[in-house]
């Protein structure tokens, strides 16, 4: 039994349209498991739907999401937050807006370790340390007691991940936690978080668009298109000979680090409605 | 409206209605509460507008004493003063004053005090606004009990103002000590109540003076809250947190008069409309036809419920010159007659601006729209103004009212030079009408030494206005008061709500 | 980026279609009042005065709402006051929107000298007790319909301008105002074409909430008996005359309350909906 | 360095306001009709008793000599006599303004509270009827002149169901120890609970008046900061925590929504001391406004001077706390 398993999940906007359908895939312990697909695809709603956290206005049809054995949708709200802020933790894609401007970086860390966690309070600031040395920032101790607005974006994407990483959750989704920061910090940050998944053995839900990432972070993927899981295969296979024909047109509109000059061919527009044929009567 | 209910149910729930005693007074009452409509500015009774202002007279009659007492129908009774009068040629007034009187503090009340008191309206300085008639007295000499003066001016009324506004007599010793400040933060005087607490615009409490020479007031402690809005008073009385009050619209004196002591007393004052000797005023049939077009009793009946006397001239039943003959009938049709032969019509209207207050008297503004209401049917176009009571003493001062003015005129002297007087006789800066043949009638009227026919001459002059119609009379006001079971109240012709005439019921 | 945030159709349209459709049915009784109204407003019968409403005993029939205590029909008055209602509320909150936008257009884009003097007029403005003012205005130019309009200009001019101002300087410091000026755009012609129009949301919004606002103070003035002085009627004229017989002609009151209160009603809820509409956030 | 700069150039342009009311106050006020000397005409007064009079008050001289006189006499404290109350205007004045400013206090207490219940009620139910009704409710109170929610609690609290008390600031039976003006403040200084509960008896219906419409104002504004607040990632990531709803948006939403609500706040508690001359009209509630109605009625020049000056004073004072507070709440403006 995977530490989290998403069975047939569908989800759709009150009175709109489908936004997931039918979505299946398993997430090992120790796992990093990639969500790729065009913006809009519905990969970050899967992650939503795991935390718990969907806008108002979205409901899930049917599925089930069963963390650690146990079906999310079917725990009343009280536990559901218990368990899933026990077990998981988010990182969030826009470190800008992610911290609480009017609090201190140390409070927000261990906040949720004593009051969820029920840590002592020394224990939870000892982490917090021993965490933001993780993340490599020097003399974390004085930026601790540091407001938001008194560090730049890179710094906070790193105390984010830290904040993460230190509640020693077994699975950390993280909703493209590069996309808004600039590129020479975007490699830093993956190899970052490659490094503490490692060495933490958390499971990792990746959420991306971009395939580069994929192949330098995940182990294995799931492809998405308009909310339906197209393929779900290892990484290795899927950039060796990639089974579904969006999957490669998908491959061949990604730059490759290892031939930047090659020519890039948009994604045909006869894949595009083969695949939406198949999505919509699939 | 359900403002989130919980939070405030939980607010006043938690904070308040546990401990608050329910504010109804046991039947028997023990301290007197009245609910009074005009807050008192200030206690001195003989300066500045306060003393003019007859609405609160009555705070000022519970604490000090008039040089001569008024009964509640207006006529004089020895007060502080035992015996008053002129010599025979009527040179010079003397004033047997009263023995055995305290003022508050204790001190004794003596001749030397109404000399003082009588000295001091005279002399400009002190700011008395009725200087010009203490005035007409110089040299005041006391002698033991008696008070003697000269006349520099014969005024038949001297006498009659020493029960009317700025009459007071105040403490000569204690007021010079503490000077006016002083007196206004500690005022004392020998009437039936002293003043134990004064809250500005909030109230005063009164403690019974023990020694009173007309003796001791039924209740110990009275206390008048000033509250000025009508139906805030209505609902002191009615919620029982005061026992008596005053001046509330007609339809609530009708709707509570049931379950309690209620009283209608017609006052000394008078609503009027002023006529001003300008524009379309100078023709006689306009005046006339705007005086009969007016309904005045089905005004009264329909309007204040029946409270309030019609009157043709600016003198009412109670007063000295009252002469009942004097009628000016309501009459449309004479009035449209009277306007078609000075060419006016109902399609083809006179028209004229009318000024009127609005909220100052009982349904002042109201009165004045059914009267434009009534001219509107015989051919009289009246185009209303509001002004603040203010901007009325201003535009008359400098006789710069609209043709027509609705005022309210007190007089509780009841005497004809105080009332038809000052508000017809042209070089009074009262009057609006300034025809020299009105000035002609009056003059000789000031110094008539001879009462009788004074008083004849001037029901002369009333009847002579009414001809001409310089002044349209209105009706005379008619006072509520209501007050709860355990109280009854004597009203006083002068309007002066008086908490010593308050018996326990 | 995130998928696209799920814009939620507002329940408030229900709200909004119901206000306007009030206000619509205004503007029609203020126009056609002289025909609608089935009695003259001002012609007055003493002898048929506080009869009740059409469905109580004792009414007379021709009267729908009753007459109050000079006999005149409750009705008629009020559609004719829906007249100086919606006068006094355009004309004030129109006045108010002009000066109050234009200082704060000025003191928002050009910063410097005039944004000092006008924010130190505003202090000084609102440094006056609002009620007392107007009641001292009044005062000086006496009551009337004028000096309603004048009194409402005088009080909230300051609250267009506070608003506005803070607009226009964010505003002024968007790129698009600075590429318009890289594009040789002389300051005036940006603050007019580039600025105005992003400003123009809000100032609709203020405006209709400033419609509200000059209806009540239109009440609250005539509470204080310095509404209008002529015959003509308002409503807050007839809610204080009402209030001395609410016992007895308990209709002279509620009647113009309940307009009152739906007009104003409806003034807020149409602001509120369009800042929804308007309201980058929510949008 | 900078802090002390900016309070310093604060001090300079709140004397210029300050000036500024005075002087156009100053020359409004004696430019009104009805000059308080016609108002004491009594019958048979004549030209030169008005004279007289005129110059006891020194209506006589030329307005910007009487100015000179009048900002002559502030400096040294003395604001003038109050023509009707023959009383120093500044103690007359300053005697008042606790009872104004109690009572408008404990108005914005209740406002906050009826206003912030409304806004947190209001999100955390956010999309559902109980909103819809809430945004009714706020409606409504907006949609009353304030003096007839007056009316309404006269008739159903004083009348109906006689639970508080319908006029007057305190039962004038009791015997009250206070030395400063400020009662209610005082009776929980001496622990005088059963005084503090009289006077919150008389003072609450006129509180009560006084805040629903600045409870619907500040209810709207919160709730809509609040709603934009909760947008914010930092919010998300709180509920992926573990934390309830109802504990983000308290702990997390609400601290940063009140920032921008705080400046109103402070703007609307001004309108409140200038509107409460209508409510303690209606509750004869002996404050500041009272006095002004009258004195503007009675055209008790000095008077009006002073309560317009007072008034002013508390204005730009409020508008100064506010900044001081928006600048110590906000971590941004502390430390930038």
């Amino acid at each position: 039994m995977s530490f989290l398993e998403v069975r047939n999940l569908s989800a759709r906007v009150k009175g709109g349209g489908p936004l997931l359908r039918d979505v299946s895939l398993t997430v090992e312990v120790g796992e990093v498991r990639g969500l790729v697909g065009e913006s809009g695809a519905g990969k970050s709603m899967i992650g939503k739907a795991v935390l718990g956290i969907l806008p108002k206005a979205v409901e899930i049809t049917g599925g089930q999401i069963v963390l650690d054995g146990t079906d999310l949708l079917t725990l009343p709200p009280a536990a559901r937050r218990v368990k899933v802020g026990a077990s998981c933790a988010l990182i969030p894609q826009d470190p800008l807006t992610a911290l609480n401007p009017s609090r201190r970086i140390g409070v927000q860390i261990t906040d949720r370790l004593v009051d969820i966690l029920g840590w002592t309070r020394q224990r939870a600031e000892d982490r917090a340390l021993a965490l933001l040395t993780e993340v490599q920032i020097t003399d974390p101790a004085r930026v601790l007691r540091q407001y938001p607005h008194e560090l730049s974006g890179g710094m906070r994407q790193r105390i984010l991940i830290a904040s993460a990483f230190a509640a020693e959750p077994k699975l950390i989704v993280a909703d493209e936690p590069t996309t808004a920061l600039d590129v020479t910090v975007q490699k830093q940050i993956l190899k970052l978080i490659a490094a503490l998944q490692a060495r933490h053995g958390t499971a990792l839900l990746f959420v991306t668009h971009d395939l580069g990432v994929v192949s330098k972070v995940c182990q294995n993927l799931s492809v998405l298109y308009a909310g339906k899981v197209v393929e779900d295969s290892t990484v290795a296979d899927f950039f060796g000979a990639p089974k579904h024909p969006y999957s490669a047109a998908l491959l061949a509109a990604t730059p490759k680090y290892t031939d930047p000059s090659a020519g890039l061919q948009p994604v045909p527009d006869a894949v595009i409605a083969a695949v939406r044929a198949e999505v919509e009567h699939g | 409206m359900n403002l989130s209910r919980r939070s405030l149910l939980k607010l006043s729930g938690a904070a308040i209605a546990a401990s608050v005693a329910l504010p109804s007074f046991a039947q028997a009452i023990d301290e007197l509460v009245i609910a009074y409509n005009v807050p008192l500015p200030s206690w001195d009774p003989t300066t500045g507008p306060s003393a003019v202002n007859p609405t609160i007279q009555g705070l000022y009659q519970s604490v000090f004493d008039q040089f001569i007492l008024q009964q509640p129908d207006l006529k004089p009774a020895p007060g502080l003063l035992t015996e008053w009068g002129w010599n025979d040629d009527k040179t010079q007034v003397h004033m047997t004053v009263r023995e055995g009187v305290t003022w508050h503090d204790g001190s004794p009340f003596t001749a030397e005090d109404v000399a003082w008191s009588l000295e001091r309206a005279a002399n400009p300085e002190t700011g008395n606004p009725i200087n010009f008639v203490w005035a007409s007295l110089a040299n005041f000499k006391v002698d033991g009990n008696t008070v003697t003066a000269d006349v520099k001016q014969f005024d038949p009324t001297i006498f009659k103002w020493m029960y009317f506004l700025t009459g007071y007599v105040l403490p000569k010793e204690y007021y010079t000590k503490v000077g006016a400040e002083g007196f206004e933060k500690a005022p004392i005087g020998t009437g039936p109540y002293m003043v134990e607490k004064f809250e500005q615009n909030a109230f005063v409490r009164l403690k019974a003076n023990a020694n009173y020479w007309g003796g001791k007031p039924d209740f110990d402690t009275v206390t008048i809250k000033f509250v000025t809005d009508a139906a805030a008073r209505v609902a002191e009385i009615e919620s029982g947190s005061s026992h008596v009050t005053l001046e509330m619209p007609y339809e609530e004196y009708d709707r509570l008069k049931g379950g309690m002591n209620a009283y209608a007393t017609p006052v000394s004052d008078i609503g009027m409309i002023f006529l001003n000797d300008i524009d379309v005023m100078l023709d006689p049939n306009v005046r006339k036809a705007a005086v009969a077009a007016i309904d005045k009793q089905a005004i009264v009946d329909r309007l204040l419920s029946g409270y309030g006397v019609p009157i043709d001239t600016l003198e009412t039943p109670e007063y000295d010159a009252y002469d009942a003959t004097i009628k000016t009938p309501y009459d449309p049709d004479a009035a449209v007659a009277l306007l078609a032969a000075s060419g006016y019509s109902v399609d083809k209207p006179v028209k004229f601006k009318i000024q009127t207050t609005k909220g100052f008297k009982p349904k002042d503004y109201e009165m004045i729209q059914a009267i434009v209401g009534l001219w509107r049917k015989v051919g009289i176009e009246a185009e209303i103004e509001v002004y603040e009571i203010a901007k009325h003493y201003e535009l008359r001062a400098a006789d710069q009212l609209a043709p027509a003015a609705f005022y309210n005129w007190g007089n509780s002297v009841a005497d004809p030079t105080t009332s038809t007087g000052f508000a017809m006789f042209g070089p009074s800066p009262h009057s609006v009408w300034d025809s020299q043949d009105l000035i002609d009638k009056i003059g000789p009227l000031w110094g008539e030494k001879d009462e009788a026919k004074r008083i004849e001459g001037w029901k002369e002059v009333d009847r002579y206005i009414a001809e001409n119609a310089y002044v349209i009379p209105l009706l005379q006001y008619v006072q509520p008061i209501l007050a709860a079971k355990g109280v009854t109240v004597t009203p006083h012709s002068s309007g002066a709500l008086l908490p010593h005439l308050m018996k326990r019921a | 980026m995130a998928e696209g945030r799920f814009q939620v159709r507002r329940r408030a349209g229900v709200r909004l279609w119901l206000s306007a459709a009030w206000l619509i049915l205004l503007v029609i009784v203020a126009l056609f009042a002289p025909y609608i109204a089935p009695k003259d407003p001002l012609e007055q019968d003493l002898f048929s005065g506080r009869l009740p409403p059409f469905w109580v005993h004792g009414a007379d029939a021709s009267f729908v709402l009753g007459t109050d205590s000079l006999g005149r029909d409750v009705l008629s008055r009020i559609i004719f006051g829906t007249r100086i209602a919606l006068g006094v509320a355009v004309v004030s909150a129109s006045v108010t929107c002009i000066i109050g936008a234009a200082l704060g257009l000025l003191a928002g884009f050009y910063r410097g000298w005039v944004d000092v003097l006008v924010s130190r007029f505003i202090d000084i403005w609102m440094a006056f007790p609002p009620v007392l003012f107007s009641i001292l205005l009044i005062a000086v130019i006496g009551p009337g319909l004028f000096s309603i309009i004048l009194a409402i200009v005088v009080i909230d001019w300051t609250r267009f301008a506070r608003v506005i101002r803070a607009e226009a300087m964010a505003q002024g410091a968007m790129d698009y105002v600075a590429s318009a000026r890289v594009a040789g755009r002389g300051r005036f012609g940006i603050l007019l074409r580039e600025i105005l129009p992003n400003v123009l949301p809000i100032i609709v919004v203020l405006l209709t909430l400033e419609m509200g606002i000059a209806v009540i103070v239109e009440a609250i003035l005539s509470f204080v008996n310095l509404s209008i002085s002529t015959d003509d009627p308002t409503w807050g004229g007839m809610i204080s005359e009402g209030r001395t017989s609410i016992h007895q002609a308990w209709w002279v009151l509620v009647f113009p309350l309940i307009t009152l209160f739906l007009t104003v009603l409806s003034f807020s809820q149409l602001g509120e909906g369009l800042k929804d509409r308007f309201d980058p956030v929510l949008r | 360095m900078a802090l002390l700069q900016t309070l310093l150039l604060r001090m300079i342009t709140t004397a210029v306001t300050l000036l500024g009311v005075a002087v156009i106050v100053f020359f409004v006020i004696r430019v009104v009709p009805g000059n308080p000397i016609a108002m004491m005409l009594p019958p048979g007064a004549t030209a030169e008793d008005i004279a007289t009079l005129t110059a006891i008050y020194g209506l006589d001289k030329s307005i910007p000599q009487q100015f000179l006189i009048w900002a002559g006499g502030v400096l040294q404290g003395d604001f003038g006599t109050s023509i009707t109350l023959k009383q120093p205007v500044l103690a007359l004045v300053l005697g008042r303004l606790p009872a104004t400013l109690e009572l408008s206090v404990l108005a914005l207490g209740m406002a906050i509270l009826i206003g912030g219940a409304a806004a947190l009620t209001g999100t955390r139910l956010r999309e559902t009827r109980v909103e819809g009704g809430i945004d009714i409710a706020q409606g409504v109170a907006l949609s009353v002149p304030d003096f007839l929610w007056g009316l309404v609690l006269i008739l159903v609290f004083g009348v109906l169901v006689p639970v508080f008390q319908i006029s007057g600031r305190v039962t004038p039976s009791l015997q009250l120890p206070f030395v400063t003006d400020f009662y209610l403040v005082e009776s929980v200084v001496r622990l005088r609970f059963d005084l503090t509960l009289d006077l919150l008896s008389h003072m609450l219906l006129p509180a009560l008046a006084l805040a629903i419409p600045l409870a619907a104002i500040i209810g709207q504004l919160l709730k809509q900061s609040l709603k934009e607040t909760m947008h914010l990632d930092y919010v998300t990531l709180a509920r992926t925590q573990g934390y309830s709803e109802a504990k983000v948006i308290w702990s997390q939403a609400l601290p940063n929504a009140i920032l921008p609500t705080l400046t109103l706040v402070g703007v609307q508690f001004t309108f409140l001391i200038g509107g409460t001359v209508i409510i303690e009209r209606l509750f004869s509630y002996e404050g500041l406004g009272n006095m002004a109605i009258d004195a503007v009625i009675n055209r008790d020049l000095p008077l009006i001077q002073g309560i317009v000056i007072l008034f002013a004073v508390i204005f730009t004072g409020v508008n100064l706390l506010v900044d001081l507070t928006y600048a110590a709440l906000n971590p941004r403006l502390r430390h930038g």
